[in-house]
């Protein structure tokens, strides 16, 4: 037997002795998900109990090595967790920005001491993270951010504004981009600090949005004290740091329209039914089959993207034609359902609509393709990476 | 046709203008959705439009309207668009009131008088499914004694909790998808065996459900002829998906002068991103297209006040077009205000709301098209 | 009886009269017009005498003053007159670009002497003009144009190239743009002359084009001498003769597609067909529908912005709004008929397809939104002029 | 599904594109043109293609080709599109291969026998009317004597007027519109009763009319079971609607690349034109659609080698998406190419008419839009 089918019973088992019953069902939102940290409350002991299982063994971060809380993975042997995971169901033991962004780059720009420090933290959930990229002025130019953190000797002093930190409100730590120098290039002296959000001079307030409910927050610091330690690689090379965690999120963002498996047809069937077996608006069947095709060509390009990625080649800028078409994609995907749905997408509140749970969502696809760079700034990357046009 | 404003038109436009800026902006749709305001429209702000003269804008003199017809309701209609406001007019003073005063009887002449004077809200009872559908009514009414006994379901009532009395479209004959055996009846709040349910919707505009569970109403609540319901029912969403068409225009336009002033000050990658020209060809398209858009609604409401006999399909053909394009607005208008645009704060998500709410009211643009492609014979 | 009254029953008698019948059916092609000069052979007796008769009225032109071959009349009396041609079909007696283009010009930009000269053979016929306007490496950027014009005391001496030149080989004079200075901006420095084809050094070659025939060409000047008096206007304002004109030919082209009155859909009809009453292809036919609602609201708005001009308001930049979507409209119209024509559309040659009419009527339509200025042109027009964007 | 090329499929491609490139190359398209060749195609070109395994890459080593499969067609398919090259690979070496090797019979191997040595050319007849139709088939083809007499009328049949052969979808029973019924002849080109019409076409590609007017054949032409032809007929469009898939790919990138590389050329206003952002986006949009077309034409042709139950759906969903895509790209390159994109002299104006003919052949977008939803059972 091959170590990986040795591997796979073994893990087999394990799941089954280990996860939780209740912890065997899918998510029905997002408030089931655990995020862990120091205030959270957790939702039943099963899921306590399976989040302790598991970063016991190391597999809330299976892959990274085992001195920083891993489990020392390879990707084949985190493939055949994750599907056997899937086998029986079984729920993600932690959502965490600290595994998805923060442990990546310290992993690659991290000194020792910090990976030592924050990583297990990270691992085992008790530490919740959030990310201070986005400022008000500067939108999608990010770099162009004005936060500033002043060298004091033993510490930087932390003055400005981030806006779009996802749970800020509810995070215990901050990775956060500041200015460390203003009189070169933007590009420069950017800075990667990270810091306790519970230091003096720290606030962050949520935002409404026009979907509703929001874990986005305006966060302000006013003369934060982040000791110089704190700092992530060389002072004034945050931008490097800050660019390869965009790309992460690029592809995750691009992709999210992927779990979205119940075909267009069927939902608008559903909703405004069929006439001599087609759907009833002629019109918007049209419409229907031209988004299905486009969403068949594009989850087979995500796949042969990645089948190149993983021959070797890098994804690079290709992953900002999948940002770009898959956002436009799930925002068409919405209208859509929208016009199927008709009178009873319009609802906002009540029992009938589940609060108005189509119509929110809608809403908050219209940020897809703002959020983690515009579509524009994408066609903008494609124009100037890919295409190599002039002045791009 | 006409395509121009006359000067008696332009006054008016430019009175409504003022009008509803000062008193019914944005803001004011705001306060009534943040304190959930029970009535959700403001009464001193609709009798106020009594007194303009707007309430009774296409009720006959007779009965104390202004009688001015579809193209001064268009204009209204457009000054409502551009603020979001939220007021009983078009189910009241356009829908309702076509259709009264297209029904002879005392009866109607009575609820126009009390429309005219800012006393009525009269609510129109038509969809019954997901999408508009208007001979496919499934809501029956059969005789009972001298009257009418009323059994069905209505969606997308606007203004239901809030009004006097539902006209209601009901089968009295015929079956579901035939023209035939259509009739409108006036359906008091008080009726017996009517249930009215307040449904909170994403535009913050009042909306309901009608539960009719056998409601009896007198011979004189049928509204003109029993049967030919249809006739009439032409008229009223003629009138309706031309207004509606008005203002889509005054929504679309206002969400893409507000866009187009943003991008002329947001600035990003030290630009002004009103310089990028991906966006300038953008909002000139746009531009372009809400020319088009302007010419559509003229040409449809000007129809109607002419009597056209291609009135009805010129206000599908305008409901279409303007549906469209106005959601091309929105949808331009948040892209382009980018994260700021997501936030509560901003009112282009407002816009985008009230769009798509709309755009779908009597019909979206594929059932416009669809209809569009029949009524030609294709 | 009204003067205008009078003037229509006048008129009527007399185009009753002196119209031959032949030339009272519609013409089937271009090969039908009559365009005049020096070198034309006339179809007919008919179109001879129909153009002699017209030209002595002074109605080939008929609201230029008398003293330059026109008739005097005032806007309402040229209405009457075109009404009641078209009441009895009459074909307009003579094409010209002088009518059209130069002649408004010369009006408006002319000195005496060359009004006497120019204007009563233009209405005549006797002389047939093009147009010296686009060069190779100018294409949109009309203003950078390099064709010289060296001050040689009395006379100009022309070199360079010129291209879409139409009829330039069938033509007697050109009214052409030509640099005198090229120091300063580029928009000054630019001149307009007059001069005569048969002029040494002049050479024009047709242009074979994508749908075959062409009545472009490409022009040649080298060393072309050109008297001084044959210079229009200033020197070194020639382009606000060219602006001016410009508008005229927009204008033309946006409305290009007004006359076409035949209903796509029963275009669409006539070639595949209705199953149950609609058309047999339901994605052609959702896009049929959407063009002629299209169609319709653009010829509305054609109207609607005569009507404001009529009104006093000028157009001004809505010309370009006007000329972009009428032709962009009128190039999804040959595509959908394209479509809805299949493999008959294909064919290129041959009595069936009528020598491939439909598909080189469909090539020609791609010129629509390149010439007389880019769709992209125009929609920096309305981003300057009327949305005042910066830097547009 | 090999969304990735294997090791020998590169090669293939690799050798392919060296290959046109050199001896098919758009000039040899416009010689053809200009010197109104009769054949309309090279012979000479034709035997290196035959020579080289191409005109056998679908037939069955036992009958002398190189059987490799649908992928290996569709990558020579892409070359041939970017390079307009005008052969007899579409109709012969796929369409017609495709038919006889799916129809038992020594005459169906012996005719493949000659199409993998370049010796016959087969022309592929389905077509009628002016849409693409399979179904629609009236063809009629009645026994008499030992064989059948086949009577209708075929178009765009692709080299028509060169082939030695032909195969005649015709109506052995059934009416137009069923499945049952249809069968496949193999009409050899001196056959009596046989009219061949040469048709001059827009892309300067061969096609051509076929009137049977009372054809006879002998037992041994009916290809496959009689009435049954049906189920080879989707294995053909299946192919077909893949491989075409695969040429509009090249075709249409070529377009793109020769456009983009012209706006990094072209000056205009003092500025390289492909500095303008509106045309970058419409560029960078164009790159993304046709990345999405690769993977669609990839998964079409390896569903069809690898047997997919899906292939015939895929070949259809991929002919929609690239005869969409493909078009965007041709009407970008001539606005982007300008006033020179008119002139016959550039190229661009070639691929706008050969992508015209290859998005028309064997459905459009449309066709397979509106198939994909019945389908799908919508």
């Amino acid at each position: 037997m091959s170590d990986l089918e040795t591997f796979k019973l073994e893990t087999r088992a394990w799941l089954e002795e280990n996860c939780p019953p209740e912890m065997r069902t899918p998510m029905k939102s997002e408030d089931d998900a655990c995020w862990g940290g120091r205030n959270w409350t957790f939702a039943s002991d099963a899921q306590k109990v399976w989040l302790e299982r598991m970063a016991g063994k190391g597999w809330t971060v299976p892959t990274w090595p085992k001195e920083y809380g891993g489990a020392g993975l390879s990707r084949a042997e985190e493939a055949v967790l994750l599907k056997e995971m899937a086998r029986i169901s079984a729920r993600i033991p932690l959502s965490s920005f600290g595994i998805w962004m923060l442990g990546p780059a310290l992993l690659k720009f991290g000194n020792e001491a910090q990976k030592k420090e924050h990583l297990p933290k990270i691992a085992r959930g008790e530490i919740r993270w959030c990310q201070g990229y986005s400022e008000p002025s500067a939108g999608s130019d990010l770099a162009s951010l004005a936060t500033k953190a002043e060298d004091k000797g033993d510490h930087y002093l932390v003055n400005g504004q981030k806006v779009w930190t996802s749970y800020a409100d509810k995070a215990d730590w901050i990775f956060c981009l500041v200015r460390t120098d203003s009189t070169g290039r933007k590009h420069d002296g950017i800075s990667f600090l990270l810091f306790d959000m519970e230091s003096e001079g720290v606030e962050a307030r949520p935002i409404s949005l026009i979907s509703g409910k929001s874990a986005f927050c305006e966060t302000f610091f006013e003369d934060v004290k982040v000791p110089k330690d704190q700092l992530v690689g060389e002072v004034g090379k945050g931008w490097s740091i800050a660019k390869y965690l965009l790309t992460h999120e690029r592809e995750m963002i691009g992709g999210s329209g992927e779990g979205v498996t119940r075909p267009l047809h069927e939902i608008a069937a559903g909703s405004i039914g069929l006439e001599s077996g087609k759907l009833s608006d002629p019109m918007l069947r049209a419409k229907v089959a031209e988004a299905e095709i486009d969403e068949w060509a594009f989850r087979l390009t995500m796949q042969r993207k990645l089948a190149e990625a993983k021959a070797g080649a890098s994804l690079g800028a290709d992953s900002s034609m999948l940002k770009y078409y898959g956002t436009e994609l799930n925002k068409r995907r919405y209208e859509l359902m929208m016009d199927a749905a008709g009178h009873d997408g319009l609802e906002w509140e009540g029992e009938r609509s589940d609060e108005g749970k189509l119509a929110r969502d809608w809403l908050r696809t219209k940020a897809n393709s703002i959020e983690g760079g515009t579509s524009e700034v994408q066609l903008n990357i494609i124009s100037k990476h890919i295409l190599q046009l002039p002045g791009a | 046709m006409a395509l121009l404003l006359n000067e008696d038109e332009k006054m008016l436009s430019e009175t409504a203008e003022g009008f509803f800026k000062k008193k019914a902006p944005v803001t004011e749709l705001r306060k009534l959705r943040d304190t959930q305001d029970e009535k959700g429209y403001s009464e001193a702000l609709w009798s106020e439009m009594a007194e303009m003269g707007f309430a009774g804008v296409l009720v006959p003199e007779d009965q104390g309207g202004v009688d001015m017809g579809a193209m001064a309701a268009g204009l209204l209609a457009e000054q409502m668009g551009r603020n979001l406001s939220a007021t009983p007019f078009f189910s009241t003073s356009v829908l309702s009131a076509t259709a009264l005063k297209n029904s002879d009887g005392d009866l109607a002449k009575a609820w126009l008088e009390k429309i005219a004077g800012g006393e009525a809200i009269v609510s129109f009872a038509i969809d019954e499914g997901v999408k508009h559908n208007p001979l496919g009514t499934e809501t029956r009414a059969e005789r009972s004694g001298n009257g009418f006994k009323i059994t069905g379901s209505k969606v997308m009532v606007l203004d239901a909790h809030v009004a006097d009395a539902h006209i209601v479209v009901a089968r009295t004959g015929g079956e579901p998808g035939e023209r035939d055996g259509l009739s409108l009846f006036l359906v008091e709040k008080t009726a017996d065996n009517l249930d009215v349910e307040r449904t909170i919707m994403v535009d913050s505009h009042n909306s309901g459900r009608l539960e009719l569970n056998g409601v009896e109403v007198t011979a004189d609540a049928l509204l003109g002829t029993e049967g030919e319901g249809a006739d009439v029912l032409d008229k009223v969403l003629g009138a309706g998906r031309a207004v509606l068409s008005a203002e889509l225009l005054g929504a679309g336009s206002q969400a893409f002068e507000e866009t187009v002033a943003y991008i002329k000050e947001r600035k990003q990658f030290g630009k002004i991103i009103g310089e990028f020209q991906a966006l300038q060809h953008r909002a000139s398209h746009l531009y372009t297209e809400l020319e088009l858009c302007r010419s559509a609604v003229f040409a449809a409401l000007s129809a109607i006040d002419e009597g056209d006999e291609n009135a009805v399909k010129f206000a599908g053909m305008a409901k279409a077009k303007l549906g469209q394009v106005a959601k091309l607005a929105a949808l331009e208008g948040i892209q382009m205000f980018g994260g700021v645009g997501m936030t509560d704060e901003y009112d282009i998500g407002l816009f985008l709301k009230r769009i798509r709410v709309l755009q779908e009211l009597l019909g979206d643009g594929n059932y416009h098209l669809d209809g569009f492609a029949k009524e030609n014979g294709y």
